[in-house]
């Protein structure tokens, strides 16, 4: 299809898919109507089944904790993905090296001011991701959202220049080995709870006694752990993975 | 309680895990990560296969961390497995176990994650197939396309997986965002995820508007998956550029997987609402056979082995999907058992093609005209799964054959037995030219296709002297597994596969097991059911499609000895042409467009 | 009931005109995001669009998916689309 | 107020896919495929709002406040994360193809893929 021809048939559909979309979206209740049940009657149920103050927390790691299974390895085939689609970029062809990947070409020197800030934020940043993945079941905090605060605290020290920190401190390998014990362990909760012949994923850990504290809810607490390990690995890769391909310090003798 | 629901998902997905944790451990024993990844896979068959004996009485139920529902509301997840979900999810499995055996000498070098998202892919599958509610269905559709997306992409110095991967990943992408979209609205409708919940309250919302739309975009996703026209043209981008042990699973379940959600989706949450209607059920018939045609059409034309393949697995989901649309037992048990055959003679065929590849480099079918003769074995392997996609008796799918034709309007027979004719003539085309030598030997080249299938020699080093039996070995198993499931139609497979397609049609029952623990091991059927059995007339309609498609296969061969020259006409393979275009921006246009005029037509159908 | 709702939660309607605004600058987001074609300017809207996304959620009252978009979506993705256009660019030129 | 959010979801959609049609560059069509998926994010929050209704967190409020759908949030929060890092693997494609064929423009992809 040439352009012109590609945008009209796309119009033509868009209008009528538009419209019959918001023909269903007519039925709703009404925005703010939520009907329930399914809500409501976790926000009543999960504080005292769980002692997880944070319903959502208790429902991504405890009442629909096998969808986040799931969601899980859909990150870690993703990023699984992306180390086998670049990895030829990498090592396999030395022979015809594309130019850009030269090995004299160095990195950009960063200025110092913006490496002083960029270090200085860091270790914060990666302490509040930490707070956030041991506090799944108090406040909005969790895994997901704790592992990606700790891997932007390392992006930002990608970007302040120290290429060489990172790698020290986050080798490829090393996030590597991290995220596949993340997913793993995630399953392997699950699966200890089968060893004791109780239902997948069942909470088989003391619940504690304080709602919202750090040692209550059980495996809520081990999960968002194990999550928080995979998220901040696995984007913590991806970043990586991408740097390698920019910058390319391969090529130099380290 | 039963822990194997669990287990068939998990332990995939914790080996996976564990031999990417463990890969140094690897790197000089790559037998010990094929035998881990086989072991695995084969041991999900087992798990399957004991789920589907389980079940053959009743479909069973595992809730998750054990949260029961309690008057009839759900609040966790369950596994529902009955025979025919059980059933497909083995199907899956067993073809991995073929798959992975197949790679073990196929790739001369191979990482970790190869194995680790075979295994994701499995499990993908698998929860699929066994999940009863709709949040977690797309999770594992959205995990089964991931891995899918990196599993094409695997070769990256050819040039073509990247289109294929890249045009096959937004496609189906924008799918999955629609079919998330559908739900979000039925959750905003219902308040419930669970799909028996979700059914029960469509039931008591026969015909809103919502309950309409959100039908149509849960479909979205999974009409792109099953590759129905128009949202097709991602199918052979992937397969042609995919390794062949990919293409084994691509063709073989993740297709007909989307077509299992279509009915999935429609039996258990919208039967109730939108009813059996003659409309509705027109509309899926009219699809099926549009995409049969296109499917077939595009085969027949095809020299490139891979993509000839990937376009009859079109024709074919079309042929599924007008089973399954004409909404009765004896359509969907056809379907069914077509799906079993068709994916163990497709996987077969993939597999030869695959030591073509292995032992001569290419997948031209007229660069390689008679040069397959020393690939004895294979070539017959390759000749009888030819014929058994051609529904020759007694592979399965003649069986499957037989009754998609007693359910269905003599129109469709006729136009889906043609397909089925042209789509087993091509592939005997293929075969009968490319390991017996027969026909004209060809004359000149197409420069632009050659090189195109040229560039496929990547995947192993070509010029192999012996074909290893791991290779051969799948090939030849997976023909005979088709020959053995054909011949249990005469030991009464029909009517144990009807009575699970009434179970499966049957809301009621199916909300009842679910929601309140009932066990109803004798469902009434909506329809009245037509006994599946072997017949004169299936034996009769399934030789003479294989005589036709050997007919068909000798013709073109020998098309220059015609006395009538047949020409193209150019400016009709010209349109053809442009619209598998390989532009993303074409396929997302017409993907919208056919949901637009879906959607239309729905409505009008069913208010 | 109802009188403990309004004790925890803004008045109903200061927070339909701050959502309605919200939604009004997301749709203007995404429309910007999508027809700027200049590539890294695309990324700093793409990045102002998450940094909307994540306010609106709050307005949703889901601080967690607003955590969640606001690392995410105005900082990783566009970091990660940066590094993806640092890498093609270059042999653009 | 009833439908108006939904209304801005399908303009969302709309102009996500409007981008994916006409675009030319392929990082390009990555990003307008991120805007036709926030397009799931707002519609989910959507769903489940309550008007009035506080946030689903009960550690400094009483157990029975009116609070929000807590479900259509965990779904949006691992769906944010999640579907980031499939955005990356689609860059990797696209970084894949540009080293391979020196663009990105999807037209002259598919002509060179023969």
């Amino acid at each position: 299809m040439t352009p012109p021809v590609r945008r009209w048939v796309f119009l033509v559909g868009a209008a009528g898919l538009a419209a019959f979309y918001l023909f269903g979206l007519s039925g709703l209740p009404g925005f703010g109507h939520y009907p329930g049940p399914y809500g409501f009657i976790l926000n009543r149920v999960a504080v005292p089944q769980t002692n997880a103050t944070g319903v959502v927390s208790a429902v991504n790691f405890e009442y629909r904790g096998f969808d986040t299974v799931g969601e899980e390895f859909i990150l870690f085939a993703a990023v699984a993905g992306m180390a086998v689609v670049l990895r030829h970029l990498r090592g396999e062809h030395e022979g015809r090296q594309p130019l850009d990947e030269a090995s004299d070409r160095d990195l950009p020197p960063t200025s110092d001011a913006a490496r002083m800030v960029a270090l200085l934020f860091t270790g914060p940043i990666v302490l509040i991701g930490w707070w956030l993945v041991s506090h799944a079941q108090a406040s909005p905090s969790g895994g997901f959202q704790g592992g990606v605060v700790i891997a932007t605290g390392f992006v930002l020290l990608y970007l302040s220049g120290e290429f060489r920190v990172f790698h020290r401190l986050g080798p490829a390998d090393v996030a590597a080995a991290v995220e596949a014990v993340g997913a793993g362990g995630f399953v392997g909760t699950g699966l200890a709870a089968v060893a004791m012949n109780l239902p997948y994923l069942k909470n088989f850990l003391p619940l504690g006694t304080v709602p919202g504290a750090v040692s209550s809810s059980g495996t809520i607490a081990l999960i968002s752990f194990f999550v928080g390990l995979e998220v901040a690995a696995a984007f913590i890769l991806v970043v990586g993975e991408l740097l390698k391909q920019t910058l390319l310090v391969r090529g130099k003798k380290r | 309680m039963d822990q194997l629901f669990a287990l068939a998902v998990t332990v995939p997905l914790a080996v996976a895990a564990a031999i990417s944790a463990l890969r140094p451990l690897f790197d000089q024993r790559r037998w010990l990560l094929d035998l881990a990844a086989i072991v695995t896979a084969a041991s999900v068959v087992v798990m399957l296969a004991m789920i589907m004996a389980r079940v053959t009485g009743g479909d069973q139920v595992y809730w998750f961390a054990g949260f029961r529902p309690a008057r009839g509301i759900a609040i966790g997840i369950d596994f529902e497995a009955g025979s025919l979900s059980a059933g497909l999810a083995t199907l899956g499995a067993v073809l991995v176990t073929a798959a992975m055996t197949f790679s073990w000498r196929y790739f001369e070098r191979v990482a970790t994650y190869y194995h680790a998202l075979m295994l994701i892919f499995l499990a993908g599958m698998t929860g699929f197939c066994l999940t009863g509610d709709i949040f977690d269905l797309f999770v594992w559709f959205e995990l089964m396309g991931v891995a899918a997306y990196a599993l094409t992409a695997y070769r990256p110095e050819e040039r073509g997986p990247l289109q294929g991967a890249l045009n096959f990943a937004i496609t189906n992408s924008i799918g999955a965002y629609l079919s998330l979209s559908g739900i979000a609205l039925v959750y905003g409708g219902s308040g419930a995820l669970n799909m028996a919940q979700i059914g029960a309250w469509t039931t008591r919302h026969p015909g809103s508007r919502l309950v309409v739309v959100a039908f149509l975009l849960i479909l979205a996703g999974l009409l792109v998956k099953a590759a129905i026209v128009p949202f097709h043209f991602w199918l052979a981008d992937a397969h042609a550029v995919a390794p062949t042990p990919v293409c084994v699973l691509f063709s073989g379940v993740m297709v007909e997987l989307g077509l299992y959600g279509i009915a999935r989706v429609y039996w258990s949450m919208f039967s109730g609402a939108l009813g059996h209607q003659y409309g509705l059920s027109r509309l899926l018939l009219v699809l099926g056979v549009v995409t049969a045609v296109v499917g077939a059409a595009y085969s027949f034309r095809e020299r490139h082995l891979k993509r000839l393949l990937a376009f009859s697995t079109i024709s074919h989901s079309g042929i599924f999907l007008a089973a399954i649309g004409v909404l009765n037992p004896l359509g969907l048990t056809g379907a069914a058992v077509y799906v079993a055959g068709h994916a163990l003679v497709k996987a077969a065929l993939f597999l030869c093609t695959g030591i073509v590849l292995h032992r001569l480099g290419t997948v031209d079918e007229v660069r390689l005209h008679g040069r397959g003769r020393r690939l004895r074995v294979t070539g017959l392997v390759y000749v009888v799964a030819g014929l058994g996609l051609a529904d020759l008796p007694p592979v399965a799918t003649f069986l499957a054959e037989g009754w998609t034709d007693a359910a269905m309007p003599g129109w469709a027979v006729v136009i889906l037995l043609g397909c089925a004719v042209l789509t087993g003539g091509t592939v005997l085309r293929a075969g009968l030219g490319v390991f017996y030598g027969v026909g004209d030997p060809p004359t000149r080249q197409a420069p632009r296709q050659a090189q195109e299938t040229a560039e496929e020699t990547g995947e192993t080093d070509t010029g192999r002297q012996i074909t290893p039996l791991t290779m051969i070995i799948p090939a030849a198993a997976l023909t005979c597994a088709a020959i053995a499931v054909g011949c249990l139609g005469f030991t009464g497979l029909g009517p144990a596969v009807e009575a699970a397609a009434v179970r499966f049609q049957d809301q009621g029952t199916y909300i009842a097991t679910v929601l309140h623990s009932a066990r109803i091991s004798h469902p009434v059927a909506p329809f009245p059911a037509s006994p599946a059995d072997v017949t004169a007339v299936s034996v009769a309609t399934g030789l003479a499609v294989a005589a036709g498609s050997a007919t068909i296969a000798l013709l073109t061969l020998y098309r220059r000895r015609l006395p009538l020259r047949i020409r193209p006409w150019p400016r009709a393979v010209a349109i053809l042409e442009g619209f598998q275009s390989g532009v993303i921006n074409d396929y997302v246009a017409w993907l919208v467009l056919g949901m637009a005029c879906l959607g239309g037509l729905i409505a009008l159908i069913v208010r | 009931m109802m009188a403990t709702a309004t004790a925890f939660a803004p008045a109903t309607g200061l927070m339909d005109a701050l959502q309605v605004t919200l939604l009004l600058l997301v749709a203007a987001g995404a429309t910007a995001v999508v027809l700027v074609r200049e590539r890294v300017t695309q990324v700093l809207v793409l990045s102002a669009y998450g940094l909307l996304l994540a306010l609106l959620f709050l307005a949703f009252q889901a601080p967690d998916v607003t955590l969640s978009e606001l690392t995410v979506g105005s900082v990783l993705l566009p970091a990660v689309i940066l590094l993806t256009l640092a890498k093609v660019r270059k042999r653009e030129e | 107020m009833q439908i108006f959010p939904f209304i801005v979801v399908v303009w969302i959609v709309g102009i996500g896919l409007y981008g994916m049609v006409t675009s030319r560059h392929l990082v390009h069509q990555i990003i307008c495929l991120i805007v036709v998926q926030s397009s799931t994010y707002v519609l989910l929050l959507g769903v489940g709002y309550v008007t009035g209704g506080a946030a689903p967190y009960f550690f400094d409020i009483p157990l029975h406040t009116r609070a929000v759908d807590p479900v259509v949030q965990a779904l949006a929060l691992t769906d944010v994360v999640v579907e980031a890092a499939v955005t990356a693997l689609l860059l990797s494609f696209a970084i894949q193809a540009h080293k391979r064929f020196g663009t990105l423009d999807p037209q002259e992809l598919a002509s060179l893929r023969g």
